[in-house]
């Protein structure tokens, strides 16, 4: 079939560019490209015919031309883009909501056991939750980086043991695992005049015992 | 390619054989030397574009096709597919049929039944597909010339400068001490479950020392202390080695010589 | 679950915004969408304190603004958009050269053929062709989001029922099934003296048959 719309390939820029035309190239390229442009990539546009010094100063131009609308021209490290002003997130943040999702009360069990009582294999988890644990739910919280396998106990089966990681650590701002909330504070959720020896509840700074 | 551009290159061959047969009197355009079948059927999408072209090149009154010259030009094109493209000439053969069951049909007496249903011409059929072929060739090749995203135009789409990354959920220190409680809520109701009774930090080492012996089988006893642990460091990773053979998490062994192994338990990646 | 990095929510625009920052916030909405923005998402920028016909208004002094860059604010069957002008193609093309898919005329004659007799099953179209139709054709079509299924027709078989979709138009610059280029009458080629009944052309608006 004939592509009636195949573009001719440009002349050969340098005879019959415009420097308003080159702007608007670049611009139109700039404002397309998925990544940042470095400037080598910016001269196949005008199939290297143009010095990178060229192409700086225009790249200069559209900064200052773009100034005080909506989005800026930056140079970053793989190069350059445009992006959007900070003053203006607020706004853009209306159309996309980001409704924080929620992990489900089995995903945060999940991951309090693992945190606490690492490292602790799925039966483990089991045990102490009462209920067997889905390995989506595993799945969910190691592929958020925050539990992975660190080994596996010597008992038949050889499950696996799972324990957090430091991404965890570095998503819940902590420096350490001993920066977990002390569990002490349970004590008083529990019925106080309950007659069962005191709940075996870990102690963040008993170190052994 | 062009169509006519194809056709035109086709007919420029001065062949005069088909299958060896000398043909008498090549209609000029017609005529495809074998070698060019491929270039051909390139050319047509089918039977119906084959058909269409040889009215419109010969100019024919579409409701007036003279159906005996039209089938059998057509039957030199499908004798010639049928070297070698048996199963493309297959389409072309069923309107080879198709144009002599027309044929065919015109020959008989029109019908004395004045019912308008028999009294249609039997070429209205093929008439009204050629039709509406036409029509949506036609609209195919208008459409081709809009202006198409990506191939005329690109969509603009700059960087949101603090990209939300992906959604993923919030969890906050007061979560997790929501979910412990939740499950010590429920483990009070649930007596004969034993809650281990581990030291946090110690349990920290314990997944420190797991996690260096994941990727070697063993580990030097002493590799495992950091040079620059504190004296409390040093005796909780001590412990935490001590725990996880307890817990039958690593094994421990002493060469010859003396050195003190830490073993990794084989599991051979058992799911 | 609390969420701290949610922005602290701007106050009340029709008291603040200046038209200026109105038509910044716009601009920057557009520049950086994913997809077509049409006005009731672009309200949701101003909490919807902003009439349609405001936004509107605005728009069209940002389409005026943008005149004579390298890109053009366009309407779009799914809303507004910035693309680049089509005199740019060539030198953008250099920057990903394989980038522009361009469809054989089966392809182009089997889209043309749903986007006019839509809903159709592939025996129709292979119909009106005269030929089968590879799934491959309809997989190109799919794949590029301008056909989908939109049911079966309840015949031996339910074959799949294909409709061309709001991407098609969007990738079309085209608002509406409507702006598809009119189909032109082959009905002029018919004898004008013959005795036969009209013959059943599909006229753009006679959706199904």
């Amino acid at each position: 079939m004939s592509t009636p719309s195949i573009p001719v390939d440009p002349p050969s820029v340098t005879e019959t560019l415009t420097p308003q035309k080159t702007r608007r190239i670049l611009e139109a390229a700039l404002l397309t490209a998925q990544e940042p442009l470095a400037i080598g990539e910016l001269r196949k546009l005008f199939n290297n015919e143009l010095s990178a010094a060229v192409i700086s100063k225009h790249l200069e131009e559209l900064r200052e031309k773009w100034h005080d609308s909506g989005i800026e021209l930056t140079s970053v490290a793989s190069g350059w883009r445009f992006q959007t002003k900070p003053d203006l997130q607020p706004y853009l943040e209306r159309l996309s909501p980001q409704k924080a999702p929620r992990y489900s009360r089995a995903v945060m069990e999940t991951l309090a056991i693992i945190a606490y009582h690492q490292p602790v294999t799925r039966g483990d988890i089991e045990e102490i939750r009462g209920v067997s644990v889905s390995s989506s739910i595993l799945k969910i919280l190691a592929a958020r980086g925050w539990i992975d396998e660190v080994g596996h106990r010597n008992v038949p089966g050889k499950p696996a043991l799972f324990a957090t990681t430091q991404h965890f650590l570095d998503d819940l701002n902590l420096r350490s695992l001993q920066e977990l909330p002390p569990l002490e504070a349970m004590k008083s959720l529990i019925d106080p005049d309950n007659k069962q020896p005191e709940l075996p509840l870990v102690e963040p700074d008993d170190a052994c015992h | 390619m062009n169509d006519n551009q194809a056709i035109d290159a086709i007919a420029a061959q001065p062949i005069a054989r088909i299958c060896g047969e000398p043909l008498l009197e090549i209609p000029q355009d017609l005529y495809i030397p074998p070698d060019a079948l491929e270039v051909f059927l390139d050319t047509f999408q089918g039977p119906l574009d084959l058909l269409l072209y040889l009215i419109r090149k010969h100019n024919l009154n579409i409701l007036d096709i003279p159906m005996a010259e039209l089938t059998q030009q057509y039957m030199a094109y499908v004798k010639m597919m049928r070297i070698d493209q048996l199963e493309l000439a297959a389409e072309y053969l069923l309107m080879t049929a198709l144009l002599i069951e027309i044929k065919s049909r015109m020959l008989l007496p029109v019908s004395p039944k004045a019912d308008s249903g028999d009294e249609r011409d039997p070429r209205a059929e093929l008439v009204r597909r050629l039709l509406e072929y036409e029509q949506m060739k036609k609209a195919a090749e208008r459409l081709n010339e809009l202006p198409q995203a990506e191939r005329d135009f690109s969509v603009v789409q700059v960087w949101i400068g603090q990209k939300a990354a992906v959604a993923l959920p919030d969890v906050h220190l007061d979560d997790l001490r929501t979910a412990w409680a939740a499950i010590l809520a429920r483990a009070k109701m649930n007596r004969h479950h034993q809650i281990k009774r581990d030291a946090l930090s110690l349990r920290a080492y314990m997944s420190q020392v797991l996690r260096e012996l994941q990727d070697r089988e063993q580990i030097e006893f002493y590799r495992l202390f950091s040079a620059t642990a504190t004296v409390a460091e040093v005796v909780v990773t001590f412990l935490a080695i001590l725990e996880l053979a307890k817990e039958l998490l690593l094994t421990i062994s002493q060469s010859q010589d003396g050195t003190i192994y830490v073993h990794a338990i084989d599991t051979g990646r058992s799911a």
